[in-house]
């Protein structure tokens, strides 16, 4: 695969499908939730509006360099980490800049935005956002170690990091998705992405505390645009790299919404069902819980 | 009283090791080849009568010659051990009883005799029995006499220093001497070695003998000297 | 005969150091060992003896043609001269060495000089 | 030539004329003295060069004109002649170091020490063994008299106690003698042997009373009490001669009888000297006193001596080569030492901080420690190395091990000596005075002179090349003579040596050294570019740098073991005194030296199994070792490896060394150092590759402990508050994931373990450096303490910025680069669980580096800290070079990998990658670098350049003005949330970082120093107990050796 400059619009298409279609869903899903609630809930293309509103907001103040570099860091890696993952599978149009880099860089991409955005929090010289980075670390590294088993475990069962080959392989029959060849990684796997959606039971890290006056509060106008944007971008991008790998990927538009719609609930299902964890709590779930389970499907490979 | 039994039962071990060598022991019925050697060589190759005293002063001259240092070496360190200050007189005069009558003739009398008798010792000591060490100490017990009747006797410490001294340099001059002008170190075919049984005989021997006894001598004394003059500090 | 002055040296040996090891004044340790030497210097001469040899001096009785087969070996008797002389020489430094220890602590008993240990 | 008979009559008439003088005639009398001891000293010269230029052969010298048996004779040889130069040498300076005492007490003094000596050369000299026993009386008697010399109360108990000992030694000496002569009619020792007394009826017996009695005269534990209190307490000019005359004519009269007994009783010899080395070694790690710790090093030196004697069996025609190393070593070194003592007032050994006040004197007294503890290029080092192979090639391994125990714990209690000497404060007001009195100075440096041309002569004799000829070491001792000069000239001289003995070196180099080489030697000119930001003269530094250096291109360089093992300890000595620079270095020196040694012993001993006896044994051969050796050959070079790469277990002593380590040390002995461990595991790998032992495969277990340090490093990392400590335990990691891919045995795991030689070289230490220059502006280390310096020092900030991401392995930087080529190392492991670990251990990263660049540069500033600048300007360039380097490194890593992926196809041919164009593929997985980081830069350029646009008008708000639960804080430290930074990670994972090595390694020293604290206490001081262990030591030599025999 080689770099061709159509590739450029064809990303930036892409990214436009995407960001319309995490405003929405996350709209529906506030919406649900509402409705669970017995409220009539926001107005579908609330966020939409928010979004625009925030963007075309000035501010006149700032932290520091690395108060501009948060959010930039954190919307980079959301952006980057959803370009270098092929969206469809089987269109040319829709495998964006996926020549680049395999499977491990969007595992390692992961870390960017996080980084970037703990940096640029720490600038603001807010002791709750120190806190909410120290703790969102602390989860992440058993969060995101069951994943990486199955990754491992994934590419063992395929020989191949390049994840369009993995889709390739899982094509012919839903029987063919890793879901049914290796559901002990899938296991692991969903476990772990329950951990990085920033649901409950694991969204201490921005518990209410750091709400009101955490990172969100001293961002505000366009920082808080951008990562708003990203917050809607990020998750449909590790949606993408689970699909890809575990539910068979999509060859169009509508399995692909499906598809991410079906995950993405599955979060949102635990997330309204259980309460939330502490840091240390979520750290001893995930190794007594998520990590064996990798562990076996390495061996079980 | 445990210190007690422990040393015992080391000693027990001890008597174990030496009944050990005393079975394996069997007194000889032949000279061995040195002993033989000895036998053989001495009267006609060192003209000495004396095998013995042919040994001490000659073939195993450098022996002898550790022995005298070794009685050097403990005058010389008498004196350095001995604390500091002792030696000058000058505390409170010692007032002591007098010894008698009797032991002041008879000692008079007696170590004129003894000097002779030391000196014919070691003079004599390559033909008859005795030599350098028994004339020396015959001479240090006349000095020791001589304390006993008076031990404020006056000394003079030099001279012993000075004949000990003169008699060493010599005795290593001579075996140094024997490289050169004999067969080797100490040897006594320096001077002609005579007619056997007489006095003026077996080369050297007879005059490294008398320095030997000249030595002791003074060496034992001087040790006694010292000794006693650490009586009551 | 040999044997007997023999064990006889090496009973000395025996007694001379029980006495020093046991004994903590140390003038009598000075004679104990004394009395080893005595002991040793017995069992020098003894090694050199043979049954019914005379000893190793030529004169009109020892002529010098039989003087292989009438004398004992000489060579001990050197030997025990020498050590005789040596152990003098050490007693007396050790003689000494009492007296200047008496001098500085006034008293006699090896155990009371033990400042430098460990 | 001088007849020996006049060497012997000399001195003896020359002290029966003192005995002449008068008592006023002090000066005339010492005239003497000195011109006899001059003329002995010159006669013996004479000799030794006749001897050595081969115009002499060994001669008899016969007395009285009698043949040998008959009349004492004495010999002369080689041996005999360098013993006695070094006794009369020794007796010589000593009586110039004794002039005033000498003089004090006057003529008869001088007569005892020149008859000492005299029968010191006696000893030495005669053949006959009734003529020995004379002249060991004579030496006892003239002790009794010399110690008398000291000051020191005490002393003439102790020449009393020895007078006992002696009395008993004489005892049963005279009663060997007569036996030996009745059973073989000869008092000829070759006679003697000739007769082969060890084997006729009681000549047996006889002969051990002679062996036992002349041993008793060396010390042996645990009858040498007596010989202790008179080191402690006697003049140090005599226990200079006690100690290096004394000990080694008794040594020569052991080795001269003991053919009389013939080879069985070899073995009794060499235990008696086996436990006296062991036991004295272990007793001196408790003294305080620090001739008495002297006393108790002589005699493990004796004893060392005294097993290699027993071992003359296997030693064949290096047996003099390796016992005349040892000895004349620890002869010098010792005398020298106790000359040092002398000019100290305070018996304390804390009290030779005085030596600081004159760096010559304080080289003196590294060199005597260098000199005993056998390290090149001193005698001692080339000794050990034969003795070392020749006792593998014959299996006497546990010999082997417990004579390297005991060097290393002799080596333990000298260098913690020396450290508490250059660092400890000297102690306030019972602070020692030291006086210079030229003469003894002058005395102290002949033996400095003495010690340093032994080192070349062993060199010349050595089968190998002399250590003192490589250029390295030259270049590296050369520093040592441009002291006086300013740093920045010095600095300019060391950059510009590294950089052209690299362009002189590299063509040779294959791809394997050009990669080490490169982060060695270019590495550490960039690095030395901070040490301009020093000023003044920083004495020491550089020799310690350069060896260091020197050491590690040596290393990379060595074709064969011993240059290997050569290089190997350089580095390391040059490593430990560096490290030794910090200011609260010193217990952490200790154990980086302690921990060193203890490896560079274990891979001693690999080489030495693995040789078997192949003088000169090429790396290359490590292949052809025996299937029954190769995985025990294997073992011992492993772990001896990986205490450099401090992996887990051993790793205790690298956190301090680094952390306390001065700014500019610490990337040195991180970046670079921990490399020359990497460089040993990959030689072995190479050359052994796999190795089973019952049936465990050896690669297997490396990987568990790769994986095991990178977690465990990393999680120790994540609860550090100190900033330089947390980059320590980062790089015992870092070194973990470099062995996990070494051991994982295939192409692309060797690809990523020189991938992280190569990156962790340059983001440790522009991190270091970082971070040092941090903590030279705040004045401290710790973390919680700082905060807010983002905007006060920007381009530390950069630098540690960029750092953290390559470290993390983030992309696009180079650190991504590692982590894809682990990925599809694993991919075709055959082990799969350790990878767990790794895993895991990935993530943790984030944490730590996080921490550090927030809680240093981010978060709240500290008012203490508002008036603080940018780090030094010398500072900063190196770590903009880094940054530089990292980003090329993180584009083309083609340049640097590309030679040494093809150079790893003739290992491992299967598994390399494909580099075509600009992006890097290999069989599973593709990854193209440059439209990684075109692709990043877009994005992230195109956001920023809108943010800024949007908020161009944005104007940077106050410290505190942001909304805090609506409070406004006014202190930073209320703000500054940075302590116990991890608090719930502590809590959930906590448990997996108990410090159960440091708790073991403890307990290991608890254990030495409570045994020998307890055993030593039976050397009651009492004079006639002493004489019952003589007893005793004889009597349970007697059942054993008979039981034995």
């Amino acid at each position: 695969m080689n770099f061709e400059w159509i590739q450029i619009p064809y990303s930036l298409l892409t990214l436009f499908i995407v960001i319309n279609y995490g405003l929405l869903l996350n709209a529906f899903i506030a919406k649900i939730a509402a409705r669970i609630g017995r409220r009539h809930g926001i107005h579908l293309f609330q966020n939409h509006i928010d979004l625009i509103k925030n963007y075309s907001l000035r501010t006149s103040i700032t932290h520091g360099v690395m108060f501009y570099l948060g959010p930039v860091f954190r919307l980079g890696g959301g952006v980057g980490l959803l370009l270098f993952v092929p969206t469809l599978y089987g269109s040319e149009m829709f495998s964006n800049l996926s020549f680049s880099g395999d499977l491990i860089l969007a595992l390692y991409f992961v870390f960017f935005g996080a980084l970037g955005m703990a940096l640029g929090a720490g600038e603001s010289g807010h002791p709750h956002a120190a806190i909410g980075v120290s703790r969102g670390l602390s989860q992440m590294t058993t969060a995101e170690l069951p994943f990486a088993l199955a990754v491992f475990s994934v590419s063992l069962q395929y020989q191949t990091l390049s994840i369009t080959e993995i889709v390739s392989l899982q094509q012919g029959g839903f029987l063919n998705w890793t879901l049914f060849t290796n559901p002990l990684a899938v296991a692991a796997a969903m476990l772990s992405f329950l951990g990085s959606m920033m649901r409950p039971p694991f969204d201490v890290v921005l518990a209410p505390q750091e709400i009101p006056i955490g990172p969100p509060t001293e961002y505000h106008s366009s920082y808080l645009a951008m990562m708003q944007t990203n917050r809607t971008i990020f998750p449909i991008a590790k949606i993408v790299i689970y699909m890809n790998l575990f539910f068979g990927g999509a060859a169009s538009w509508p399995v692909f919404f499906l598809k991410v719609f079906l995950i993405y609930m599955v979060s949102v299902f635990v997330g309204v069902v259980f309460p939330r964890f502490r840091v240390e709590q979520s750290i001893r779930w995930f190794l007594i819980y998520a990590v064996p389970l990798g562990i076996l499907s390495i061996l079980w490979v | 009283m445990i210190k007690r039994f422990f040393v015992l039962a080391l000693l027990f071990a001890m008597g174990l090791l030496f009944t050990d060598l005393l079975l394996s022991y069997t007194p000889d019925t032949e000279l061995n080849s040195t002993a033989l050697y000895y036998a053989n060589h001495t009267a006609k190759d060192l003209g000495a009568a004396n095998i013995v005293t042919a040994i001490i002063v000659s073939y195993r001259g450098l022996d002898t010659l550790g022995e005298v240092t070794v009685l050097f070496l403990s005058a010389a360190i008498l004196v350095l051990v001995l604390p500091k200050g002792w030696r000058r007189g000058k505390r409170k005069p010692r007032i002591l009883p007098s010894t008698g009558e009797l032991l002041g003739t008879g000692s008079h009398l007696l170590v004129p005799l003894i000097l002779l008798l030391g000196v014919y010792l070691f003079v004599n000591g390559h033909l008859t029995p005795g030599g350098g060490f028994q004339g020396g100490a015959i001479i240090a017990s006349a000095a020791l006499l001589l304390l006993l009747t008076n031990p404020l006797q006056p000394f003079s410490r030099h001279l012993f220093s000075v004949v000990e001294s003169i008699a060493g340099l010599c005795f290593v001059v001579i075996g140094l001497l024997g490289i050169v002008y004999a067969g080797g170190f100490l040897d006594n075919r320096l001077l002609p070695i005579g007619q056997l049984g007489e006095l003026f005989s077996a080369g050297t021997m007879p005059i490294l003998y008398s320095l030997i006894g000249l030595k002791v001598g003074a060496e034992f004394s001087s040790m006694l000297i010292n000794l006693s003059e650490t009586k009551d500090s | 005969m040999v044997l007997i002055v023999m064990s006889t040296g090496f009973l000395l040996i025996l007694m001379g150091l029980y006495g020093s090891l046991t004994n903590r004044n140390i003038l009598r340790m000075i004679v104990s060992f004394t009395v080893t030497n005595t002991g040793v210097n017995l069992v020098l001469i003894s090694v050199g003896y043979m049954p019914g040899r005379t000893a190793p001096i030529l004169d009109e009785t020892v002529a010098v043609s039989e003087v292989a087969q009438r004398i004992i070996d000489p060579v001990p008797q050197a030997l025990v001269l020498t050590a005789i002389v040596i152990g003098v020489g050490v007693t007396a430094l050790m003689l000494a060495y009492a007296y200047r220890l008496y001098e500085t602590k006034g008293t006699l008993d090896i155990s009371q000089f033990t400042e430098l240990k460990w | 030539m001088v007849s020996p008979l006049v060497l012997l009559g000399t001195p003896l008439g020359m002290a029966f004329l003192l005995g002449m003088l008068q008592n006023r005639w002090r000066f005339a009398s010492y005239g003497i003295t000195l011109l006899t001891m001059t003329c002995m000293s010159l006669f013996s010269a004479d000799w030794v060069l006749g001897f050595a230029s081969g115009s002499l052969v060994a001669t008899d010298f016969s007395t009285a004109g009698a043949p040998p048996p008959f009349a004492i004779s004495l010999r002369m040889s080689l041996t005999e002649a360098s013993l006695i130069l070094l006794v009369n040498l020794a007796g010589l300076f000593s009586t110039l170091y004794l002039k005033e005492e000498l003089l004090r007490i006057g003529r008869r003094g001088m007569a005892v020490l020149l008859i000492d000596i005299m029968a010191l050369c006696g000893i030495i000299l005669t053949r006959d063994i009734f003529n020995l026993f004379v002249f060991f009386e004579l030496v006892v008697i003239s002790t009794g008299g010399l110690v008398l010399l000291s000051d020191d109360q005490r002393a003439p108990s102790a020449g009393f106690k020895y007078l006992i000992v002696s009395q008993l030694i004489s005892v049963l000496l005279l009663i060997g003698i007569i036996f030996a002569y009745h059973s073989t009619g000869t008092l000829n020792i070759d006679g003697m042997a000739a007769a082969s007394l060890g084997l006729l009826k009681g000549g047996a017996l006889a002969f051990f009373l002679i062996l036992i009695a002349v041993i008793s005269e060396l010390k042996p534990f645990p009858a040498n009490g007596w010989a202790l209190d008179i080191y402690e307490s006697a003049h140090p000019a005599f226990s200079a001669i006690f100690s290096a005359a004394a000990s080694s004519a008794a040594l020569f009269a052991v080795a001269k009888l003991l053919p009389m007994g013939g080879e069985s009783w070899l073995p009794v010899v060499s235990s008696i000297g086996l436990v006296s080395f062991l036991a004295a070694n272990l007793f001196a790690l408790c003294q305080e006193n620090d001739r008495r710790l002297l006393g108790y090093s002589s005699i493990a030196q004796t004893g060392l001596v005294l097993v290699v004697i027993g071992q003359q069996d296997i030693l064949g025609e290096r047996y003099l080569f390796i016992a005349g190393g040892i000895l004349l070593a620890h002869a010098v070194a010792k005398a020298g030492l106790y000359w040092l003592s002398g000019l100290l007032s305070n018996r304390h050994l804390t009290a030779w901080t005085v030596l600081r006040q004159s760096p010559l004197l304080l080289f003196a007294f590294i060199s005597f420690i260098a000199l005993l503890v056998g390290l090149p290029p001193f005698p001692g080092f080339y000794a050990k190395w034969e003795l070392v192979h020749l006792l593998a090639q014959e299996g006497r391994l546990a010999i082997l091990g417990l004579v390297l125990l005991g060097a290393l714990v002799e080596a333990g209690y000298l260098f913690r000596w020396f450290g508490k000497v250059v660092k400890r404060s000297d102690g306030g007001e019972e602070a020692a005075v030291f006086s210079v009195a030229p003469i003894k100075t002058l005395v102290v440096f002949a033996a400095v002179a003495g010690g340093w041309s032994l080192g070349y002569l062993w060199g010349q004799l050595s089968l190998f090349d002399n250590i003192l000829h490589t250029i390295p070491v030259l270049f590296a001792l050369g520093f040592l003579l441009l002291e006086r000069f300013p740093v920045w000239l010095k600095n300019s001289l060391a950059i510009v040596g590294l950089v052209s003995y690299y362009l002189i070196s590299y063509p040779a180099y294959d791809p394997m050294q050009l990669i080490f080489g490169t982060v060695i030697l270019i590495g550490g000119g960039v690095i030395l570019l901070a040490s301009y930001s020093v000023s003044g003269r920083r004495m020491g530094f550089y020799p310690s740098a350069m060896l260091m250096f020197a050491g590690l291109s040596l290393l990379i360089e060595a074709k064969d073991s011993f240059h290997f093992f050569v290089a190997w300890e350089l580095l390391t000595i040059g490593s430990y005194f560096l490290i030794l620079r910090g200011k609260q270095s010193e217990p952490h020196a200790l154990s980086y030296l302690v921990f060193s040694l203890g490896g560079a012993f274990l891979i001693l001993a690999g080489f030495a199994l693995a040789a078997e006896g192949v003088e000169l044994f090429p790396l290359s051969s490590l292949s052809q070792v025996t299937a029954d050796k190769a995985p025990w050959v294997f073992i011992l070079l492993a772990v001896g490896f990986m205490t450099k790469t401090a992996s887990v277990g051993l790793h205790i002593w690298l956190p301090g060394a680094h952390a306390e380590a001065e700014t500019d040390v610490s990337p040195m002995v991180s970046g670079i150092l921990l490399k020359a461990g990497l460089y040993g595991l990959v030689v072995l790998l190479l050359g052994m590759g796999k190795q089973q032992l019952y049936g465990v495969e050896l690669t297997h277990v490396m990987l568990w402990i790769g994986a095991l340090s990178a977690l465990l490093g990393n999680l120790m990392a994540v609860f550090q508050e100190d900033a330089k400590r947390l980059l320590a335990y980062s790089s015992i990691g870092q070194m973990g994931y470099a062995l996990f891919g070494l051991a994982l045995m295939n192409h692309l795991g060797w690809l990523m373990a020189l991938m992280f030689v190569i990156n962790h070289y340059i983001y440790k230490s522009m991190l270091f450096l970082s971070v040092g220059g941090v903590a030279k502006r705040t004045g401290t280390r710790l973390m919680y303490q700082m905060g807010g310096l983002i905007t006060l020092m920007p381009l530390s900030f950069i630098a540690v910025l960029i750092g953290i991401i390559a470290v993390s392995g983030v992309p696009p930087l180079s650190g991504f680069g590692g982590r894809w080529i682990f990925y599809n190392a694993i991919l075709t492991a055959e082990y799969r669980l350790p990878i767990i670990l790794i895993f895991l251990a990935g993530p943790i990263a984030f944490l730590y580096l996080f921490r550090l660049i927030h809680t240093l540069f981010l978060g709240q500033l500290k008012d203490e800290h508002r008036q603080i600048k940018e780090a030094p300007f010398w500072l900063i360039v190196p770590q903009m070079i880094f940054v530089a380097c990292l980003m090329a490194f993180a584009l083309v890593p083609g340049v640097a990998l590309r030679r040494f992926d093809l150079y790893l196809n003739q290992f491992f041919p299967q598994g390399g990658l494909n580099w075509e164009g600009v992006s890097i593929t290999s069989q599973f997985g593709y990854w193209s670098p440059v439209s990684i980081m075109v692709v990043v830069m877009v994005i992230f350029a195109s956001l920023l350049g809108w943010l800024i646009f949007v908020n161009r008008k944005a104007q940077k708000v106050k410290q505190f003005n942001m909304v805090f639960a609506a409070e406004r804080p006014y202190r930073p430290e209320t703000t500054h949330f940075a302590w116990n930074f991890f608090a719930p990670y502590k809590k959930a994972l906590g448990f997996l970082i108990q410090p159960l090595a440091t708790r073991f390694w403890g307990m290991v020293m608890d254990l030495l120093h409570t045994s020998a604290d307890l055993t030593r206490r039976f050397y009651t001081g009492n004079g006639q107990t002493y004489a019952i262990h003589l007893l005793a030591f004889v009597v349970v030599v007697y059942l054993f050796s008979m039981g034995s025999l």
